[in-house]
Parts: C-alpha cells; structure tokens; sequence
C-alpha cells in the first residue's frame, strides 16, 4: 500500500506535463510569494526578565545622572537597601504574614460568596434579577469611602480589613462565575438532562466543571483588586502588613520604603497569577 | 417498548414548527426522520424524548421497558456531547453515576460498552485526543450503557466525514443485528435513510408534516450500494425532498 | 487589673499618655494600658465608637464632634493647646507666593493653603486666623492633601502658596529654606485642638475606672508641662537632663526605630503647650462648635455641653 | 406538493398500527415524562425595581426599628435629606461635573494606551514578552499607595487626579484588549491575507472588530474601577468632586452625605453599564 | 496561468506531515485533492497558495495571470470565512477595498458575483441570517469578485448538508462551464471529487504522498450519478482511500 499504486493517468510527478488548455510551457514562471504568517505572537524566553532587567537598568540610569530627582524617585540600591533592612530585621516576614492572613481569608470568603451568588445568578431567574442589579451596583462603589462605616460595623480588628477585601473581591469574582455559568454549553446540560442526571448532579458534574475556566480567570482578576485592597484595609489601625508598611512609608515620606513595599505587593500579585497559571494548567489539564 | 406520538405540535414564539405528527415506533424498529434543515425534525425528537414540552399533542409509551435499561428514551446526539473534562471512559460512566449500581457493576458496563464500538484501548483519552469518528462512537457507547429502550438519535453522524460515516454506519447495522434496539434516527441524508431505516418518515419544510412513510422491507445486514430495492426507495425518497431543500436553502432566518 | 485599650496616634501632643504608661501611673491605678496605634485621628474616634476601644486621644475635628453628639463618646480631659508664648502650628509660605508677596496673615485671600482635611483643627484655625484678621475664609482656597507629608511636598514644589502645619515640620523646612515663615498661629489666638475620649459606656457605667484613668493622664500631663515648658529669661524652652530623659520616654513611642540621643531633641522641639492637669476648656470648645455649626461642618444639633464631663479632671 | 404523497406505507397517522415485533396493544400506556427545561434564567421585568425597593424597606425597617444604631447607618429619609441639600444646593452638580470630567478623561486615556498596548500584546512577539510582564506587573499595585508618588511627579492638580484614574483603567483594559484581539477568529486572518489585504487593513477592518466584544467588556469593568479609583484620585487637594465629598462627609462622619455619594457612585456605574450596553446592542448589532 | 509545485514537504514541529508532492495545475482545469483527515491537504492548499512556507519544494506560477485578476491565487474556505459583522455584499466587498478601483466599479463587480450565486436579494443579509448553503454561496461571490486565475478550494462544501451540497455541485459545474475557471479542490468526498475533478488526486494518510493520479475524461456538464465511466473511476478511487480512512480514524490526536 506505501507505493504509488501504477494507475494509467499517474503523471503528476512530472511538472513539465502540459495538458491541453495550459499555458504554454515557454511561459515566465514565478515563484507564489508567501503571504501567510504572522497574528501569532509568542513570549519570548528571556522577555519577561530581559525586560525586568531593561526597567532596573533605565531606573538606574534615570536616578544616577540626575534625568529624575531623587526627591520623585529613590535609586535601585535605596531601594534594595530598604528591602534588605526590612527583610533582615525581620519586619518583613511579620508585615507580609500579616498580608497574607488577611488576603487569604479575605480572598476566599469573597470569591467563595462571589461564586455561589455568580452560580445562582447564572442558574435562577429569581437570583438573576435581585442578585445581577445589586452586584452591578455594589462593584463601582469604593472600598475606601465605606471605611469609616466598615469600622463602625465591624470595629478596627482584623474583621473589618477581612471584610474590605471579602468586599471588593465579591463583585468581580460574581460576574466572572455568572459569565462562566452562562457561558456553559447548554447542550451537554441537555444531555447530561436526556440521561436523567438530577440537577444537583447536574450543577456539580456538568456546570461547575465548565465554568471552570471563567472562575479562575475570575480568581486572576479579583486576586488582583484583592491586593490593591489590602492597603485600603490596612488603612485602619493596623501594626503590621505591607499595605500598612506602603502607607506609612507614604506618610513619612520614605520613598525608598514606599517603592520597596509597592514591589513587594506587585511581587505577590506576580506569584498569585503564577499559581493561578500553574492551578489552571492542572485543572484544565483537558483543554488543548 | 413502543413509542407513541400521536397529533404532535410545536411553535416557538407563535412561529409554528410541526403540525399533527402521528406515529408509532415499534420495538426492535429502526423510523428514520428525514426532512429538510429547520423542519423541525430536532424538536420532534426532543418532544419524542421528553426534552420539550409539545404544544399540542402527547407522546406516550407502550409496554414496560425492559429491566436493565436506566435511561428507557436516550439520545445521541449530533455534535456528540461529550464532556470535554472526562476521559472516554469518565464520559461513558456519567449517565451510571446517579444510579444505584456497585462500582464493579459499574465499571463492567463501561467496559462492555466501550468493547461494543471498539474503544476499550482509548478509555483514558479525553475527547480533544479522539477524532470524530471516535467521539461519535464513544457517544454511542455512553448510550449503550444504560441499555436504552428506545435510542433517540439526532443526525449523529453528519459532523463525519463520508468515509468515516460509512464505517460508523456499519458499525450501526452491527450492533442491531447483535442487540435489535429500537431506535429514531433523525437525519436529512437520503442514503442515510435509507441504509438505515425500516421505515423512512419524509418531513415537508417548515412547519414540518409527515409527507410520507416509505417502508423498506430489505433487511438491514443485507442492504447493499447497488441494490435495486434500496435504488428505488431511494430515487423515490429523493423526489420528495429535492424540492423542499432548494427552497429551504434560500430561505433567509430571522432572529 | 483592668485592660484598656486606647487608641493614639504617634505624635509628642500625646506624650502626656506615653509618660503616664512608662512611669507606671497606670500600672499604679490598676489599669493594663493597651497602646493602640493608628495613622489618622478620625478612626480613633470612629473605632471608640464602634465599642473597640474605651478610650482615645485625638484631635477635635468636625467629625468627633458629630460623632460625639450622636452620643456614643465623651471628652472628659484635654490633650494639646495652641498657647501664647508656645510656638505650636505655624502658617508658612512657599518660596514663590512668597516672593510675590504673600509675607503676612493679612495677605491670605486669593491664596491657595493646603490642609489635612475639610473639618480638621487646621481649617479650625484657619477659621480663626480669619477671624482674626477680619477676612472672609471664603476668599482662601483650602486645599485638603490628606496628610503632613503631602502638605509639605505641595509647599516644597510651589504647588500651593502655603500650608498651616505643626510645628516641627514648620521649623524643619524653614531651616532648610523650604518655605518662609509667615507667623505662628499662637501669636494670633489660643485654643485647645485635642482631648481625651471615651466612650459614653464606660464613663456612665464605669466611672471608677475612668476616673483612675484620667488620673493617671494627668499626672503624666503634669510630668509633660514640667519637663517641656519651662521657660527661661528670653522665653525660651530650657531642655536639661530632665527634659531629656522625659523626652526620650515619650521618643519610645513617636519614633519606635530611632535611638534615643536623636530622637528625644526632637521630640523636645515639637511639644506643644497643655493644660498641666488636662483639664477641658468648655468654653472653648463651645465657640469651635460654633464656628463649625457656622461654616455648616457640624449638625445644628450639636452642642458642646452635652458630651463634654468636666468633672473628671478638675 | 403539500398533501402527502399516497405511498403504500403512509399507515403513520395511525397509532393503533402495530408491527410484528412491538409490544402488545394491550401493554399499558403511560406519558412520556418530561425532563427538559430550566438552565435558561431569564431577567424578571421588574426584578431590579423590586429589589431595589425591597432593599430601602429593609433599610428603612433596620434603622426605624434600631435593628441597626443610627450611628452605623443613617436613615433613608436622612439620607434622601442630604441629597436633596445637595441637588437643591446645586453642590450636586458642581461636585458630579468635576469628577465625571477627570473620570471621563482619566478612563478615556487609560482606555486608550490600554486598547494600544493590548492590540500590540495581542499582535507582536516583542510586546507580548515585554508588555504583558509589565502589564501583569502593574495591576496588583495599589494606586492609593502611589498617591505621594504621584503628587511628587504629578502635582496636586487635576493631572494626578486623570492620572490616577488612567493609570487604574489601564491594565484591565491591556488585558481585556489582548484577550480580545488573541481571540479574534484566525481563519478570518487567514482569510484576509489569503486576498492580500495589507496588514493595516487587517488589523483596521478584522482584529479590531473581532476584538470589539471584548472590548466593550473592558470597558464595562474598567469604568467601574475608575469610578472606584475617583474617590482615590480626590483625596488631595480636590475641593468639588463627588468622591472629595465622599470623603468630607466620611471625616466629617457625616454618615447621611456619605452614603448619599455612595448612592450617587453606584447611580454613575449602573448608568455607565447601561450607557456600554445600549452601545454593546448598537455596534453589535450583527451578533444573535 | 499555471501552477507547479515541486518536491514540496512539509513539516510542524517535526512531525511531517506531507512529503515530495510533485503537481501541476494546469489552466483551466480542476484538480481534485483527496486523502483521509490529517494527511496534509490543507497544508498542501495553504502552501500552494502562499499562505504556509514549504519546507523542501517549491512552487511557481507558470504564465500571467489574467489582467482584472486582483488576486490570482484565491481561497475558498471550508468553514466560509465569512466576516461576521459585514453583510453579504460588505463580505463580498471586503477584498476589493484595498485595491484602486472606482466606488463604481467596486459596486458592479459587488452585484455581477452576487448575481452568479443569485444572492442579489440577500446582500445586506447578516451572515448569521443565512443558511449554510447561502453562507458558502457568499464565500464563492466573494473569490470571483477578485476574478481569481486559480481558485483554492479547501472541502467548501463539506460543512454542508447532502441536498444542499448537491446544489451547489451543480451551481460549481455550472459556473465552471460559464467561466472556465482553474481549480485545486481538496475534498474527502469520494462522490465529490468524481464529480468535479478532471483529474483526482489521490493522498496517502500521514505523511502524505501521492498515491495515484485518476484522470476523468468525462466532460463536468455530462457527468451523471450513474455513468459507467465514473462509477468505475469511483470504485478504483473508493478501493485505494478505504483502508487508510479506517486506520485514520482510529488514531488519537496527540497534542
Ligand atoms: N429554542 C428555540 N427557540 C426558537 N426557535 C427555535 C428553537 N429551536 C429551534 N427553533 C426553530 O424551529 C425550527 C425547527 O428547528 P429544528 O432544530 O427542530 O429543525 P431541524 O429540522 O432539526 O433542522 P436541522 O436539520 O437544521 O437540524 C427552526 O426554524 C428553528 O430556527
Ligand atoms: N499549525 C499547525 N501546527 C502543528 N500541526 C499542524 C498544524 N496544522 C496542521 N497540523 C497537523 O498536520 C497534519 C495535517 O494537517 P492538515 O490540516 O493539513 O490535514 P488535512 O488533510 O487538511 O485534514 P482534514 O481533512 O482533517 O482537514 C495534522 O496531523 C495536523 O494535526
Ligand atoms: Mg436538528
Ligand atoms: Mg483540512
């Protein structure tokens, strides 16, 4: 079966055949320009550090020879000197544990709150029109404006901070699992129905599944705003925690400190959407 | 187990689908659905199988299923509805789980099924590893393992390429000799139908009414390309539904 | 002992309270002091009223007041003053509305200063300035930067004409020829901008408890006026041994990072004026109710007496 | 053509017809049961009113019945008092024009660079390694925390005010723009160069309106957060501006102003996401 | 104006996936590409024109392509390639914009292709309010717009139903015999490559070569279901692809 198999008309191999209507075999011949290609960009290899790297090398530059005055910008080594001390002293550990105590809790009781009502949203008609109008209304509200109304409810303790996070990641991550939720294909739900799974069976097995990959982009987004919150919540009376650290170093004018801490949060927003990515790869090990 | 429509009747939003279907699926029959695209041979189905409320009409069974069977109506279904997050076999297993079976009686019936259509090596694959053959037939499987009464199938090989389809429809005939299920098979291919069907049921263009019944008394594992009993059923099959597809073909929708 | 929690802000006005904690006044009243700490003064009253803390000592703002007319709070002792003969707040010019010709309080209007916040003690005393000098407010444009900080690098680049801002810092950009003096508010008028709160709870239900609180307050006050305001011949503070040794007290808590011998000057030159024994001045914070019921900060129904206790520090 | 065609067979009208093989006419007959539906919610007409109404009952029950102390939370007649003072005293106005200006401008140029780089993210090998990092990088950092940063480099006038809202719309409009333009429809790509269309045109006339859905949904998201960040941008030295007077009303602890502004902060999201949606339904009009 | 490719290759990432694929493409006529799914086809159309690099091989054209030809090498695609938010003429339109002619001109060769697929009520019809076979028909006004010297046709019609896939056979037979046009037809149709192909290209599965060339002599406008001359062609075609489309269907798609 691997060879050719030895028809009358099997003359292709030969380009110089010319049947009947052709061109004439004197004919200019030209190669067909390619024209394809491209609108499929990658990441490079070394992007992403090269370009890390090209930012500390412009900052470096910018604050030694004067381009930027050291009052608007601390150098790279103030910097790293600061974040050195901090970690050092110690005090780093202590401000991050704090930091992250409260963007966990705060980050799972508003996603998982966000998720259930997104869930409901997407499934029940009664939930889509009293949930959807609220959540719409609640995300444009500012965290920062309630505070004084936060600590009146809920005091100065961690409750209010765990709240203000669980707050402002509740929106986002509901709209993500709606959008998820209704972005399921209604025909698996009309068979997994055709084979009479019970709708408990149903939600679980066939919806949950295929929201999947909306609620983690959702989790990507709203770890996000949880971590610009964190300095919101850390606002009121707290001792520790990065976002504790960036606004006194703000009020002391301590740039160096202040840049140190905003890299640090930028840092922890980079290792949560590494871990999303990494929790993705898994999850939805059955995509492409 | 018979199934029974009789004076079916559908309309979406005032725009009127089918019209007074009447008919009989018998046990152990093969009623091929044939009729041009949005005649509403999908929703006849759906109505047939309990999916979608008739606006007039009922649907009906006759005679107890049989013991064994966990799903009596099942449907396989064109774009196969495969779960993309199961393997083959996790696919296979869905329809078991709510019901109450050992996880060894369970896994017996995965197994079988998936020897039934030739899929036992591939039960760990996920769907985006199977071709589209092999997606149908892990569908079929899934059906099989309820042991259905009555297999409801809606054009479950038109998203096939025609060589692939010819070895599934082989497979088909097979698997009705082997176990004489009784099935609804919803095409708009004519040789379909006829390769197929014991009886083939022609539906005119929207809103679809039966337009006629065509019974093919060859038995099915002796049907061939040439013969001249399926040439005529064919020839005669194919007058009826020209017409209507051109004329459907043109029609602009709206929504 | 009785726990208590206060909430304070790191600032030398509180020092009366840091010394009273070191020397052990409290210890000696039978009171474990919890120091709480926070950035601003507003959530010290805001968090006495939603019951986390039973005592604080902050600024009167707007805001206090409104709370503390609600009836969830009570100021039964005073913290900080503006004092003729203290320099406390100054009014300062930045370089260029000065060299155009902003160089005295009368040439307020038509500037743009910058404050903490609307309602704050500043705008208080920018009320008062204008009283003063006879001057609508209206006729200065007050802008609201939030912090101290942010005021200063708004005076530093010019972007506002001049800022009412304590002492300390005042001083600090002075020297540095950040910004030019315009005067000192305490030359113009005399008022008391803190005090201490506590909540209406513990002062009705506990008053054994608050007076053992106030108590040990005042003594550290009294320690605070003894060490910081004594004056010498040209009315100069005189800052000795004891003053040192108070002030680095009082450093432990303003700046926790800094070793002693740099921070207690500094301390020392930014205390300013208070009441020896904390008492309130009802007649005082009559006429700042006033003057905010005026400029519409507080509700009409707001009124001094009714959550003022003078009787606790007498 | 419409009658049925007399054929020999046509016996299915009748359903008493039963072949060799079938069960016994005698078999007992039960209906089909249905099993299909649900998974379909819908928007009740007036669910959003009612719910909205629902919720000032509670409200009004809550603090008239002191299930909540009027220190936490004021009554809805205070509330609607303040409001009045507000609109009557034409404050309303003064305080809406200055925030929707820096908000309108604040999101259009954030949206802007935001749509640029992400269409470049989603176009070109180089900025997806260089500006994606960075892009990623950003999102996560609190604007608050840059706030004397920003004063430093920008000034307290309305440029770090537009700043801060464009810096905050920026990255989520990047990353809603890249995604659009990574999910436009390759085939179409290939399609167009297939006819030799330049690569502008592609881009011009298939990326960008494949990408518009995508688009319109960023914009959604991004101008609630630049309504969030409004009340961020107006903490220095804004004296009109409704997120200036959230944040008086919050010193002041004037609790009626305060959630009156909130009031008026979620009012300009829902009309903004109205305002998107009526857009949505008009430029894509060729969708369903 | 012909094409010729020679000893063309190719390869994804190693995996080859076409290898020495020699063919020629002569004016005026249509080549019929056809093997089981993932031998190459598409990637032999993209490379043929233009749109994939080889890896060995070449490919050339042979003579001037017609004057008014704006694009000598034209695609047909499988799933339409219809701009979704362009109507019919805004599609068909589309590949004329960049190029210098008068809004006239633009306008009549919009109207004359719309007219050969008889199309002219739909053209500001949305694609999505078109049945698949209109939707095709839009496709192909679209490439003759341009007044293509070869048309590159990759499975147009297989998205289609049977009876609406006839149809369009025919509109194809029709037009070919009004315009003459030069075509590659990749297709896994038997059926359909007898009845359009003047010669069929017969691919072997991955890596594909070519197994044989059939040429039928039977003029396109003659052809008929059941002539004896391409019954037989048939069969020798349906022989040679048989095996390989059973063992392609069987692979799982790695990756
Ligand atoms: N859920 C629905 N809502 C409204 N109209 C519908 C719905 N489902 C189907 N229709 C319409 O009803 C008609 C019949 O649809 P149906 O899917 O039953 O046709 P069909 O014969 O199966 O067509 P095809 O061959 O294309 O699958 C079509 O005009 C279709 O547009
Ligand atoms: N861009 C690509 N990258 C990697 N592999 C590819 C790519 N495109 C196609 N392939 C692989 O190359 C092989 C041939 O693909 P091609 O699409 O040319 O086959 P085909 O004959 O057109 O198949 P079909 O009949 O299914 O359209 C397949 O195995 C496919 O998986
Ligand atoms: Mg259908
Ligand atoms: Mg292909």
């Amino acid at each position: 079966m691997a060879e050719p198999a030895a028809l009358p008309s099997d003359a292709a191999a030969d380009p110089a055949r010319a049947p009947a209507s052709a061109s004439p075999s004197g004919a200019p011949i030209r190669p067909v320009p390619f024209r394809g290609g491209g609108f499929a960009p990658r990441s490079l290899r070394f992007g992403s550090p090269a370009t890390f790297l090209g930012l500390l090398g412009l900052w470096w530059a910018a604050t030694h020879f004067g381009w930027i005055s050291p009052l608007a910008l601390p150098k790279p080594e103030e910097v790293g000197r600061a974040f050195l001390d901090l970690a050092t002293s110690g005090l780093l550990w202590q401000h991050l544990a704090a930091s992250l105590w409260r963007l966990g809790l705060g980050w799972v009781i508003g996603a998982a709150a966000g998720t259930v009502v997104g869930f409901a949203i997407g499934l029940s008609s009664l939930a889509r029109s009293t949930a959807l109008p609220m959540v719409s209304a609640m995300f444009p509200v500012p965290k920062i404006a309630l505070l004084p109304l936060f600590i009146l409810w809920l005091g100065i303790g961690e409750v209010s901070k765990v709240a203000t996070i669980a707050f402002g990641v509740f929106s986002p991550m509901a709209i993500a699992a709606f959008g998820g939720v209704d972005g399921v294909d209604r025909n698996l739900v009309r068979m997994a129905q055709s084979f009479g799974m019970p709708t408990r069976a149903i939600v679980l097995k066939i919806v949950l599944p295929g929201a999947m990959p909306a609620l983690l982009s959702g989790a990507r987004i709203s770890a996000s705003i949880g971590i610009i919150l964190l300095t919101a919540a850390e606002m009121i009376g707290a001792r520790y925690g990065i976002g504790a650290l960036v606004l006194s170093a703000g009020n002391l004018m301590a740039t160096d400190q202040l840049v140190a801490g905003v890299l640090v949060l930028s840092a922890m927003g980079l290792t949560v959407s590494k871990g999303i990515g990494a929790i993705e790869k898994r999850v939805l090990r059955w995509r492409a | 187990m018979d199934l029974i429509a009789t004076g079916l009747g559908h309309a979406y939003d005032g725009l009127t689908v089918l019209d007074d279907i009447s008919l009989t699926v018998a046990s152990g029959e093969i009623v091929a659905l044939l009729g041009p695209s949005g005649c509403g041979k999908s929703t006849l189905l759906r109505m047939l199988g309990g999916l979608e409320r008739p606006v007039t009409g009922r649907v009906e069974m006759r005679g107890a299923p049989p013991a064994a069977s966990l799903n009596p109506l099942t449907y396989v279904f064109q774009d196969f509805a495969l779960v993309p997050w199961r393997t083959v076999a996790g696919n296979v297993a869905l329809p078991l789980e709510h019901h109450r079976l050992g996880a060894a009686e369970r896994a017996r019936r995965v197994a079988e099924a998936l020897a039934r259509v030739g899929l036992s090596d591939f039960a760990s694959a996920y769907p985006r590893q199977l071709s589209g053959g092999m997606k149908q037939r892990t569908a079929i499987a899934r059906a099989f393992a309820v042991e259905p009464a009555v297999l409801l199938m809606d054009e479950p090989l038109s998203a096939l390429d025609a060589q692939t389809r010819d070895l599934l429809i082989e497979d088909l005939v097979r698997l009705w000799t082997e176990t004489r299920f009784t099935a609804v098979y919803v095409t708009h291919n004519v040789a379909e139908a006829v390769r197929l069907g014991h009886r083939v049921v022609v539906l005119s263009r929207r809103p679809g009414r039966i337009r006629a019944v065509v019974e093919i008394a060859e038995p099915l594992d002796r049907r061939r390309e040439g013969s001249p009993a399926l040439g005529a059923a064919r020839e005669q099959i194919w007058e009826l539904v020209r017409g209507e597809a051109a004329a459907a073909d043109r029609e602009m929708v709206h929504g | 002992a009785d726990k208590v929690v206060v909430g304070v802000l790191r600032f030398v006005s509180s020092g009366g309270l840091f010394i009273a904690k070191e020397r052990g006044y409290f210890a000696a009243e039978g009171i474990d002091l919890d120091l709480q700490f926070f950035e601003a003064a507003q959530p010290i009253a805001v968090a006495i009223a939603s019951g986390d803390l039973q005592f604080g000592l902050t600024a009167l703002t707007a805001g206090t007041f409104n709370l503390a007319a609600k009836g969830a709070l009570k100021v039964v002792a005073s913290q900080g003053m503006e004092k003729k003969g203290v320099k406390g707040n100054a009014l300062i010019a930045s370089n260029e509305a000065y060299a155009k010709g902003f160089n005295a309080f009368e040439k307020l209007p038509g500037t743009a200063i910058a404050i903490t916040q609307v309602g704050s003690s500043f705008h208080y005393q920018m009320g008062q300035i204008a009283a003063a000098k006879g001057f609508d407010l209206a006729k200065v444009e007050m802008k609201p930067l939030q912090t101290l900080p942010n005021m200063m690098a708004a005076v530093k680049s010019n972007q506002v004409d001049g800022a009412l801002i304590a002492p300390h810092l005042a001083r600090g950009m002075i020297d540095r020829g950040e910004a030019k003096l315009i005067g000192w508010f305490s030359d113009l008028a005399q008022y008391q901008f803190g005090a201490l709160f506590v909540a209406s709870k513990v002062a009705t239900g506990n008053r054994d408890l608050t007076e053992r609180f106030v108590r040990a307050y005042q003594k550290g006050m009294a320690d605070y006026a003894a060490a910081f305001m004594r004056v010498d011949g040209a009315g100069e503070r005189i800052f000795d041994d004891a003053a040192k040794a108070t002030a680095a007290l009082v450093a432990k808590h303003v700046y926790p990072s800094e070793a002693a011998e740099t921070a207690a000057p500094k301390v020392f030159a930014a205390a300013v004026a208070v009441d020896d024994r904390a008492r309130v001045d009802l007649a005082d914070l009559e006429r700042q109710v006033a003057w905010m019921k005026a400029e519409k900060l507080v509700g009409a129904d707001v009124d001094a007496k009714s959550f003022v206790d003078i009787s606790f520090a007498k």
